[in-house]
């Protein structure tokens, strides 16, 4: 279990350092949902599953389709660079 | 005030602090006729310099901010590492609180889930909070995107009326036929949360929240108008008023007669905040995507 | 020290998180980008304090009916805490999303340096 | 059975709720605003009540949120001082609402009014539930209540560059509340509690061990520096010109007059119910707060200094004058704190009252905001050109005015302060600073330009800008005599204070 919850914490750590980097802003949207993934996972870990429902649904759900609505209104979905 | 005051001292003095000068006599007034006018810094002198105070700023900003973060990552790193350790019964946040937490919120709440038990009734007052806060962001929310004078133009309604008709002739079929399938099962699943947030994990919140996203998967599946047709304006804003007056109302009574030490019977107190949490968080999700899609209910 | 933070690895990480955050939104001149820190520190938060409700070996605050062993549970105290912040984070982040499709169909731009040279135009 | 009265702060924060909801069903602006106005009549006369009540018994009381008593439920506590300060701010609330209203109603499209006063209602809420809390995390929903309403106010008027101010705001805030949360994380690791009272003794029991003296510390001053960053503190203080600068007349005077306040009032509240006095003295962050309200103090009068447009110019004095209750606070005695709340009520007082003079001055001049076009305007307007005066000298400093008092009691309570000399002498050159900006601005308004100067600006002003406004009237009237209630029978007011510090 320790050794899952590591490589968990590890993925976090390399998601949350990925997710500004990227050039394009959908690819840094994308990673911070793989981000909540992550999370909602770790809280099952932590034995709050009252927790990982809320985040899988509200912080990977709505959070990624309203990042996602925004990205389509402000034209970045098609574009190869941040405009 | 008549012509022969307006040149009294009060206003000879009140002209000079303010910078005009006042003409004294034909000398003065000849030598100033004399004088160039006062060369004005023009314009553009003035922009150039906003800008580069600006540039300056934005230069300096950098460092500033990256030395205060790094330093504060710094002391939260060395304090961190002397808060007490991880996963140990014997920590100070484990106290009688949550031990009274855990052996009495079914006696006292109903619940067994002591997580809602805790949140609905214990706490209420935070969550009452909470629904202001989701009130209060889709309030915000609509006053930013509901479609107005200000903030549509004609350019605008043309893209989208254009973005439907290319949506109706040609619809993403993987998506739809997906959505299909899913979404009757997802407000099932969400109902299941909502019900039985007492016994399980999730309630009010997490029901709410799978709702709204069931709401949001059958708009994708069978067109926004089909749903507008089902869940018109009106009915929305009915669930949701109704569901936060119901919530906030119930709460009142709950406060007041828990304060006042009144006995009222709790049960259907909790079912009802439940519910009303749900209907308000789902209305809350449902609202903030059809304001980003479309602008309008 | 080696030992101290695997000791408490959920709150190293945490800490590791809220400065990628901090540093996001202090630094990141993308306003959406800085939207993505801000939630990254909120989630930190969220997992420090999490952490501290956890204890090794007992399981979710369900209590079963009749028994009331308070020693087979987790604390329930911080979960629903949490539970709380991920709503007012999401609540919150609706806000400057929205806001910041309503700034990039005023200013076509989201980057915040370009913004503020625009405004200090407008302003003049 | 608990007195009657002890149901009071419950039914304010109950009401203000209440109509923040019915706002958003009525959704009619003239009604709403009427609802509004009504909901600040309604808990002003209440707190007063409440007041009364509690200034005579002399007690404060715990009140819990539900039937669970402390430490299970939630629970809010109210003594004279809370009381007070929920008074104040009701009435502020309320005055500023009238005072702005004309523009208001220019400024905010129709089908967005009911939201705007719906916002408005909770932010009432928010700002109550800040005084009354005794529960640290139900400080922090309320902080974020607020934050969302304040940044929904200044964006309400819907232009570029006020878009922009509102982003630049949030992050700053949000920033501000992340700080408040991890600190309250940090806190409860090592104590286990969140209700403030178990919480204070927990808290002095581990200062006392010596144990885990690191979090502590530290949670402290994250605690301060989250607030303060909402509250304007000097070096986080960036983001308010814009803010309050660039909104409408009612949001302006609203923001800086009360909600800069409320996480200051949230601050004492911490600062004298939890930690302790002696507590902040000793681990060093008192003097933190003092060297940043001093410089606070000297830098916000500077840059107000530099600035031509009037709105910006108060949004920036604001930041000096939110220097000097940080000073008094930063006194770490019950005498500096004492002051600083004084100072909170006449702030109070003062600013919105500026700011919204300065909005109707603007208005009769073609909705001009640099002082150079504002000239001779109040002799347009001659209430809203006194109203300025009176508030401005006030912000100076003068003698029987409210800023007078707050200055001589911050002066007293600084005498008994190690930093004595430094304090009185920053004190002495802000107010030099304050009297440098606001005496020329007070000049430009009460001078007759040319009437050629004029004569461009007037070509804007419409006919039914010029019309008397009877709301603003009284607004202003019952602003200047508050300002002169608060430097003329200050004692009372000061007494009610200092038995509310006492109870606290």
């Amino acid at each position: 279990m320790t050794v899952l919850e590591n490589i968990l914490l590890a993925g976090l750590v390399i998601c949350a350092a990925a997710a500004p980097l990227c050039k394009r802003l959908l690819a840094t949207v994308i990673v911070y949902l793989a981000f909540s993934v992550i999370l909602a996972v770790l809280w099952s870990i932590l034995q709050s599953p009252d927790l990982a429902i809320t985040e899988a649904a509200v912080g990977t759900g709505i959070s990624g389709i309203l990042f996602f609505l925004t990205l389509k209104k402000i034209r970045a979905l098609k574009g190869t660079q941040d405009e | 005030m008549s012509d022969g005051k307006e040149k009294s001292r009060w206003r000879r003095f009140a002209e000079w602090v303010n910078g005009d000068s006042v003409t004294r006599d034909p000398t003065t007034q000849y030598v100033m006729d004399r004088r160039p006018a006062r060369a004005h810094a023009p314009q553009e002198l003035h922009e150039e310099r906003e800008r580069l105070r600006l540039k300056k700023f934005l230069g300096l900003y950098p460092l500033a901010a990256s030395f205060l973060c790094l330093t504060l990552i710094a002391i939260l790193f060395a304090t961190v590492l002397c808060i007490p350790p991880f996963g140990q019964p014997g920590n100070p946040t484990n106290n009688e609180v949550s031990r009274h937490y855990l052996e009495y919120t079914e006696e006292e709440t109903g619940a067994t889930n002591a997580v809602t038990g805790m949140i609905l009734s214990y706490r209420g007052f935070d969550t009452l909070g909470e629904s202001c806060v989701l009130f209060l962001a889709v309030s915000s929310v609509m006053m930013l995107l509901q479609r107005d004078g200000n903030n549509t133009d004609e350019q605008t309604l043309l893209r989208l009326r254009r973005e439907d008709a290319i949506e109706r002739t040609h619809p993403d079929n993987i998506l739809r036929k997906s959505a299909k399938l899913l979404s009757p099962f997802i407000l099932l699943f969400s109902l299941y949360v909502l019900f039985n947030g007492e016994t399980s994990p999730g309630g009010g919140f997490s029901g709410g929240a799978v709702l709204g996203g069931g709401l949001i998967l059958y708009s994708v599946a069978y067109g926004p108008e089909q749903l507008s047709r089902l869940l018109t304006r009106s009915l929305y804003d009915g669930v949701r008023i109704t569901g936060l007056m119901a919530y906030a109302l119930t709460y009142g009574i709950y406060i007041f007669a828990g304060a006042n030490g009144i006995t009222v019977e709790m049960e259907w107190m909790m079912t009802v905040i439940d519910l009303a949490v749900g209907l308000v968080v789902a209305c809350t999700i449902y609202g903030f995507y059809t304001m980003f899609q479309r602008g309008k209910l | 020290m080696l030992e101290a933070i695997s000791q408490n690895r959920f709150a190293v990480v945490a800490v590791i998180l809220f400065g990628i955050g901090l540093l996001n939104i202090m630094l990141q001149q993308n306003l959406l980008k800085k939207v993505v820190g801000f939630s990254i520190m909120d989630s930190a938060v969220f997992l420090l304090l999490a952490s501290l409700g956890y204890i090794e070996g007992h399981g979710a605050p369900i209590v079963e009916e009749g028994s009331v062993n308070a020693s087979l549970y987790i604390n329930p105290i911080p979960s629903g805490l949490v539970l709380t912040g991920i709503v007012v984070s999401v609540s919150v982040t609706a806000f400057s999303l929205a806001l910041i499709q309503r700034i990039y169909r005023h200013y076509g731009t989201i980057e915040l340096r370009e913004l503020l040279e625009r405004a200090k135009k407008e302003e003049d | 059975m608990r007195p009657f009265y002890e149901n009071l702060p419950f039914i304010c924060i109950f009401i203000a709720i209440m109509c923040g909801v019915l706002s958003a069903v009525i959704q009619d602006g003239r009604k709403v605003y009427r609802l509004a106005l009504m909901m600040t009549a309604v808990i002003a006369v209440l707190s007063v009540v409440l007041l009364y009540f509690l200034y005579i018994e002399d007690v404060s009381f715990v009140y819990s949120m539900g039937r669970f008593a402390a430490p299970y439920g939630n629970a809010i506590k109210a003594g004279p001082l809370q009381a007070l300060l929920a008074t104040a701010f009701a009435i502020v609330m309320g005055l500023s609402l009238l005072g702005g209203g004309h523009s208001l109603f220019q400024d905010i499209l129709p089908e967005k009014q009911g939201l705007y006063f719906a916002v408005t209602d909770l932010l009432m809420a928010g700002l109550l539930a800040l005084v009354y809390t005794n529960d640290m995390f139900t400080g922090y929903v309320f902080i974020e209540i607020t934050t969302i309403a304040a940044c929904a106010m200044v964006m309400a008027k819907d232009t570029g560059p006020n878009l922009i101010a509102t982003i630049r705001y949030l992050f700053m805030s949000l920033l501000g509340s992340g700080l408040f949360l991890i600190g309250l994380t940090l806190l409860n690791s090592a104590t286990g509690y969140l209700l403030m009272e178990p919480l204070a003794k927990a808290v002095a029991i581990l200062a006392e061990l010596g144990q885990y003296q690191r979090p502590l510390v530290v949670s402290i001053g994250l605690m301060v520096v989250g607030l303060g960053i909402k509250g304007a503190m000097f070096p986080f203080h960036l983001w308010l010109p814009d803010a309050h600068g660039g909104a409408t007349t009612s949001s302006s005077a609203i923001l800086s007059g009360l909600v800069l306040k409320g996480y200051i009032v949230l601050l004492i509240t911490l600062m004298t119910r939890v930690f302790g006095l002696q507590l902040m003295r000793k681990v060093g962050v008192s003097n933190i707060l003092l060297t940043l309200g001093l410089l606070g103090m000297i830098f916000g009068s500077l840059a107000a200094m530099r600035e031509y447009h009037v709105k910006r110019m108060l949004a920036n004095s604001s930041v000096a004058q939110i220097g000097y209750i940080f000073m008094g606070l930063g006194l770490g005695t019950e005498a500096g704190v004492a002051a600083a709340c004084f100072h909170i009520l006449v702030h109070a007082a003062c600013k919105p009252l500026l700011f919204i003079c300065a909005g109707r001055l603007s208005t009769v001049s073609g909705h001009h905001r640099s002082l150079k076009n504002l000239r001779g305007s109040a002799y347009r307007d001659v209430a809203a050109g006194v109203g300025f005066t009176v508030g401005a000298l006030s912000m100076i400093g003068i003698p029987l005015l409210g800023g007078f008092v707050s200055k001589l009691y911050l002066s007293e309570a600084a005498l008994e302060s190690p930093f004595m000399a430094v304090v009185l002498l920053t004190i002495a050159a802000s107010t030099v600073l304050n009297a440098l900006y606001y005496v020329p601005a007070i000049l430009a308004i009460w001078v007759r330009p040319a009437w050629e100067e004029v004569r461009f600006i007037m070509l804007d002003v419409k006919p039914e800008d010029m019309r008397f406004d009877r709301l603003f009237f009284i607004a202003d009237a019952v602003f200047i005599f508050l300002i002169f209630l608060l430097g003329i029978i200050y004692h009372p007011i000061l007494n009610v204070i200092r038995a509310g510090i006492r109870l606290m």
